[in-house]
């Protein structure tokens, strides 16, 4: 097969690319030309800016009750979104909801990202039973589903933020060493790897010079799109009555506690429902988006 | 003698993510009837371009034909509706193309691909159509015909499935057969079969034959006429000998003299300086000026397309003898 | 291939076998589970006997071999709280789930690729993008969500639906519909992306470049080449599906395995937790093998090796 | 002459399985098979032959990039064969490697800088300025300005990355040079660029070359002596001029008479071989060619042909000459 020349490939590689230090501002007006990317990023910040000052800007004490007032409908004494069935704020509770779906998707995204990262590497650099081990560890995870484990875990563990930070982190690991293992048995096989070790580097600086540097897309795009699929994780394992307790405001677990009224109090369901759905909706435009960019550049 | 394939000043445009880039700027140039034409270029020069145009396989999305006219047997084909044009496509012309290995469907029989164009161009009943690809199958080389008919291309080496690919194309013996770099991925002596094996179809079904390759070995093993493009633009056109013997253009020049030579091993081989440049980043004038050993103050515009002994360069070095002959004219 | 199928059977067993065990130790390792086994405020004698009688007070390499012992044989336990058999209080449920996922399934399938198709053909005009949108849409609306919102307006403000259960005749068409839906946006875009790249490739080419039309090629041939990947993502979804079934069922009252682990689970009735996790692995594993098989029939390349 | 000998490589094999599971055995594949030659210091040797004859392998198994199934390496009188770890990395110093596509062997996140400053940095060689300093000189005697020096290859046309990557090699000095096609992904008005460069590099740092190629008009060009293969077996080895003046195996004629003609008026007398090369994993029985082969005898197909010395340079494996 040496002697192919493909000549599609030159044709497409000879086309000029920008100067290299333009990429950050490329990046941006790239950015800008997208109209989905773009409403995805604005929904990302306009999130963060919730979830950082949020509790500056809520009108009511998510957490006061006053059950003279509750399942008031919304638009009525002051209550934007209504109140619940403890006479609470639906539309302070789902403000501050915002910090905890975003931490606990970040942090969850954070960790098993860089516990998938360092397995997969492991796993794909040094092979031989490491790898075995490792992956059928990944096979029997990724043989049932990943609500369910998170249930078990969050089961056994106990509910509470830190637990379900936790079990989502157990269950959500092996995507991401799955995925990085997989692109570094891709990159081991590249020329400029080869090259690297005839030339006599060691394995280990190919390890961490060469070969991490090159995961660093793959790993920033899946994390993007991992941060809405834990984000709907923990509001469904909350929705289920484990994860997030209340009374702290949860959208998973105010929809639980929703769900008993839903004959009555329409908008206890609806409002953290949209919640979410805006959330995942910002996330995952934004990392279609960055998916497509960064495969464009490299 | 009859053209088959008459190209005027043809113009297409893409446009890509980061903007629009022109890799066609005004192609003109006829096939005659059962002639051999090589095109020649390398990556970018804008061959494939061209021939991909002319068959309306351009990806529609993003390439538009924005000037220029393709006239096939008399009949103007530059804007031709779709379904109009796929009568002739497979019937009256059609195209090899480089990659053997991919060009062929991997889950469908080699039978079943090769009735395609007969089920779309004739009314053949299966019986005769099974007669038919087996004759050309054995025509293009192939022994095992029954066999061949029920396999996967998967199951064939990269040079059998090239001659599969050209009995596809010239199933339905077509006026004229375009073939992008045919041999590329091909060993040196399977493209000397399928060198082979082409020369005696030419000769037998009388078809027009345009040859698009970087190798000039292969133009001078089979074509009659030669074109070389350069940035989306002819820069020379002659007939085969011609070429070889007095290229005109500083282009063709240069090409010729770097190709290694017999009796001058080991020694210091001619080479172009520089490299192609991206089709944005053009020089202003005379594309080639940049890399031009001969360039001068007038190439800085754009040069004038000049016949020279029957041969036709666009070079500014010939730009006295065209006027002169406009005189004489 | 019977070589292949041995070795799939023999995979799968391997990887239900470790399944089980991380779930046995993960609940042996968090703690007594004597604890979890009975209410909180149980007395410690009590607990000292239920200990005993469930054999936890051995080692645990004991315990650990004494339950694979039994499971081999399909023993699961009994029910701690119904006191059945566990593996057969799943079973009983199995069809429930069953039907649920099989019908959401067939529905988003019929739905899903020729959308896929279509979209992929009429790339960028509006049909493309409206079904782009929606599929984007699709895939932020968390089901659970959606199946309230669907009880809220079908069966609470239209009752056109019953609102949860399994027992009157269109009790199935609103949790069909909110499954339905959820794998439905996976689909419609895998199988969009799918035919996009297969249409990019030489061999589509060479079939237009014989007069085949786009059509047709999508049709024919396109279809054909996009199955294999949509095969594998089709073995996956059911997964998902099954996922999707757990919180499906819960949301809809649907007695189903997913009703009966969720149960289990809030009543902490492990023997069944474990029984249900059994069943769903090997349920997943089996989903998978058929895909791999199915997958030889469509590829040649595959079959012929 | 001895004193003189850079490589030497005795009978090698490289012998891969094909696996496809866990219960198959899997099929052995002779990828090199019983190769022996040797290389000498200053000259270029060229390994040629059609996809799948194994000479990549050859080259990448002299690299110790693949380890050898059986058989000896000697490089410099040590054979490097069972070198491992951090004696091999020293080796990999006086041994480097050219690639065939520019695209795929530059690392494309890092600066050409970097790559070229690694090899230094990884053999401690220099301190930080004498090695920037090494590198601009480098890239002077490459013929590319220092203005490349912050830029990634992504940025370079396929001819500048080549001659990066050839730089990245000759950057330590080294002893001998294994090029793997060094310009069969370039252009044509590049090729002769590139190849100009390769006969400058090896005259101005005394490098000695394994010349691996299908283009047997530039190996024509470059190389001193050439090393025929054919389905993992040496069929010929000769002086260049010698072997392209007289080729005595039947693959070689046929091979060389392939040769695309390089004027319209010239004329060959070529020998349009039958068939196509045979699978690796069942190669014929006897001489791998004699299926192909227009001379075939009744013994090729029961005997492995042994080695012919026609002279002391010129050695064939076929049974027209034993």
């Amino acid at each position: 097969m040496t002697n192919v020349v493909r000549k599609t490939d030159t044709e497409e590689k000879s086309m000029p690319v920008l100067r290299r230090k333009s990429h950050f501002v490329s990046f941006f007006s790239d950015l800008i030309r997208s109209k989905t990317g773009l409403a995805g990023f604005f929904i990302i910040c306009l999130l963060f800016v919730i979830g950082i000052i949020g509790f500056l800007i809520v009108p009511f004490n998510p957490m006061d009750t006053e059950t003279a007032q509750k399942l008031l409908p919304p638009h009525t004494e002051g209550h934007l979104m209504g109140t619940d069935q403890l006479g609470r704020d639906v539309f302070s509770r789902v403000i501050l909801g915002t910090r905890v779906s975003l931490t606990i998707g970040i942090v969850t995204v954070v960790l098993a990202g860089v516990i998938g990262t360092v397995i997969g590497v492991l796993a794909g650099f040094f092979r031989g039973w490491l790898d075995m081990v490792l992956m059928r560890i990944v096979d029997v995870q990724l043989s049932f589903p990943f609500i369910l484990l998170v249930l078990v875990v969050n089961a056994v563990l106990g509910s509470g933020l830190k637990n379900i930070i936790i079990s989502l982190i157990i269950a959500g690991w092996v995507v991401f060493a799955r995925v990085v293992r997989s692109e570094v048995l891709a990159i081991r096989e590249k020329e400029f790897i080869i090259a690297c070790v005839a030339t006599g580097v060691s394995g280990w600086e190919i390890m961490v010079k060469h070969i991490l540097p090159n995961l660093f897309t793959p790993i920033i795009v899946l994390a993007s799109l991992q941060v809405a699929n834990f984000i709907i994780a923990e509001a469904s394992v909350s929705f289920l009555g484990f994860g997030v307790q209340p009374p702290q405001p949860a959208w998973g677990n105010m929809l639980n506690e929703g769900k008993d009224y839903i004959f009555n109090a329409w908008w206890m369901i609806t409002f953290p429902g949209l919640a979410i759905v805006i959330t995942a909706l910002g996330i995952n435009l934004f990392g279609d988006w960055l998916r497509d960019e960064l495969d464009h550049d490299l | 003698m009859k053209n088959i394939l008459d190209v005027s000043n043809l113009e297409v445009k893409f446009q890509t993510r980061r903007g629009g880039v022109q890799p066609l700027r005004g192609v003109s140039f006829r096939v005659h009837e059962g002639e051999t034409l090589g095109i020649v270029g390398e990556s970018g020069c804008g061959k494939s371009v061209t021939l991909l145009s002319v068959m309306g396989l351009l990806p529609n999305d993003m390439a538009e034909i924005s000037k220029g006219k393709v006239l096939f047997e008399d009949q103007e084909i530059t804007h031709l509706k779709e379904h109009e044009r796929r009568k002739l496509r497979g019937s009256k012309m059609s195209m090899i193309f480089q990659e053997p290995m991919t060009s062929l469907n991997p889950v469908f029989t080699i039978g079943d691909q090769l009735s395609q164009p007969l089920r779309k161009h004739t009314k053949l009943g299966k019986k005769e159509m099974k007669k038919r690809i087996i004759d050309m199958l054995k025509l293009v080389g192939i022994s095992r015909t029954e066999e061949i008919i029920h396999q996967y291309p998967h199951q064939l080496s990269g040079g059998m499935r090239q001659r599969v690919m050209i009995c596809l194309a010239i199933i339905c013996e077509p006026q004229l057969l375009i073939a992008d770099e045919p041999t590329t991925a091909l060993d040196v002596t399977i493209q000397a079969q399928i060198l082979d094996l082409l020369k005696k179809i030419k000769q037998k079904n009388n078809m027009s034959i345009i040859f698009i390759t970087h190798d000039l070995g292969v133009v001078a093993e089979l074509c009659d006429r030669v074109i070389v493009m350069y940035t989306g633009q002819i820069v020379e056109e002659a007939d085969v000998r011609t070429f070889f013997n007095s290229p005109k253009h500083p282009y063709s020049k240069g090409l010729l003299a770097s190709m290694p030579k017999e009796d001058e091993r080991k020694q210091k081989l001619y080479a172009i300086k520089g490299n192609v440049p991206g089709l944005n980043e053009l020089p202003l004038g005379c594309s080639f000026s940049n890399r031009c050993p001969m360039a001068f103050d007038r190439c800085k515009m754009s040069p004038p397309v000049v016949k020279v002994d029957g041969q036709i360069c666009r070079c500014w070095l010939y730009a006295e003898q065209k006027v002169g002959e406009q005189h004489g004219e | 291939m019977p070589e292949f199928i041995i070795k799939r059977v023999l995979q799968t067993l391997i990887v239900v076998f470790l399944a089980l065990t991380g779930v046995f130790f993960l609940v042996r390792l968090s703690g007594d589970p004597t604890i979890l086994f009975l209410p909180p405020d149980a007395p410690k004698d009590q607990i000292a006997e239920y200990r005993h009688t469930l054999g936890f007070d051995r080692p645990l390499y004991v315990q650990y071999a004494d339950y694979i012992i039994h499971v081999v044989q399909g023993d699961f336990g009994d029910s701690l709280v119904t006191k059945e058999s566990a593996l057969g209080r799943i079973l009983s449920s199995f069809p429930a789930t069953l039907q649920l996922a099989l019908s959401a399934f067939v529905v988003s399938l019929v739905i899903a690729i020729p959308i896929g198709v279509l979209s992929a053909y009429k790339r960028n005009t509006w049909f493309d993008k409206f079904g782009v949108g929606l599929t984007v849409l699709g895939q932020a609306i968390p089901s659970f969500w959606l199946g309230l919102l669907f009880i809220y307006f079908f069966a609470v403000k239209l009752h056109w639906f019953p609102t949860g259960g399994r027992s009157a005749s269109l009790s199935m068409i609103l949790p069909t519909a909110t499954l339905a839906i959820y794998s439905l946006a996976r689909l419609v875009r895998f199988t969009r992306s799918k035919m996009l790249d297969v249409l990019k490739k030489d061999y589509i080419r060479t079939m237009k470049a014989v007069g085949v039309s786009t059509l047709e090629i999508l049709t024919k041939y396109a279809l054909k080449n996009a199955l294999l990947p949509i095969i594998t993502l089709i073995a996956l979804d059911l997964g998902a599906l099954l996922e999707g079934a757990v919180i499906t069922e819960i949301v809809f009252s649907w007695p189903g395995i997913g009703m009966q682990v969720m149960n289990a689970l809030m009543s902490r009735d492990f023997p069944v937790v474990m029984a249900g996790i059994f069943v769903i692995s090997l349920i997943y594993s089996v989903i998978n093998f058929a895909a791999d098989l199915l997958y030889s029939v469509v590829d040649p390349q595959i079959r012929l090796k | 002459m001895e004193n003189d000998r850079v490589l030497q490589v005795v009978n090698l094999k490289k012998y891969y399985t094909v696996n496809d599971g866990w219960f198959s055995s899997g099929q052995r594949v002779k990828a090199v098979d019983d190769v022996s030659f040797s290389i000498y210091k200053g000259e270029t040797v060229g390994l040629v032959g059609e996809s799948g004859c194994g000479k990549s392998t050859t080259g990448r198994t002299v690299l110790q990039l693949s380890q050898p199934t059986s058989g000896k390496i000697i490089f410099e009188g040590t054979d490097i064969s069972k070198l491992k770890g951090q004696e091999l990395r020293q080796i990999r110093r006086r041994i480097q490697m050219i690639f065939q596509d520019p695209y795929a062997s530059l690392d494309p996140h890092k600066t050409i800088q970097q790559i070229l400053t690694e090899p230094l940095h990884v053999h401690h060689l220099y301190d930080k300025k004498k090695r920037i300093e090494k590198v601009r000189k480098m890239l002077k005697t490459i013929g590319l300005t220092d203005t490349y020096l912050t830029r990634y290859p992504n940025e370079l046309s396929g001819g500048q990355r080549q001659r990066i990557a050839i730089a990245r090699a000759v950057i330590l000095h080294p002893l001998l040079i294994v090029a793997d096609e060094p310009v069969s992904a370039l252009d044509v008005s590049v090729q002769a660029q590139v190849i100009n460069l390769l006969m400058h590099l090896q005259h101005e740092f005394q490098l000695t070359y394994l010349f691996i190629s299908h283009d047997l008009n530039v190996v024509r060009h470059i190389t001193d002596r050439i090393i025929v293969m054919y389905l993992g077996k040496m069929v010929e080895a000769a002086p260049t001029e010698e072997l392209f003046r007289d080729p005595k195996h039947p693959y070689t004629r046929a091979l060389l008479s392939a040769i695309p003609i390089r004027n319209p008026d010239e004329h060959t007398d070529r020998i349009v071989l039958n068939g196509e090369v045979p699978s690796p994993v069942y190669p014929p029985s006897g001489c791998p060619f004699h299926e192909r082969c227009p001379n075939a005898m009744d013994i090729c197909s029961k005997a492995a042909p042994r080695q012919v010395n026609l002279s002391e340079k010129h050695k064939t494996i076929c049974h027209l000459y034993s």
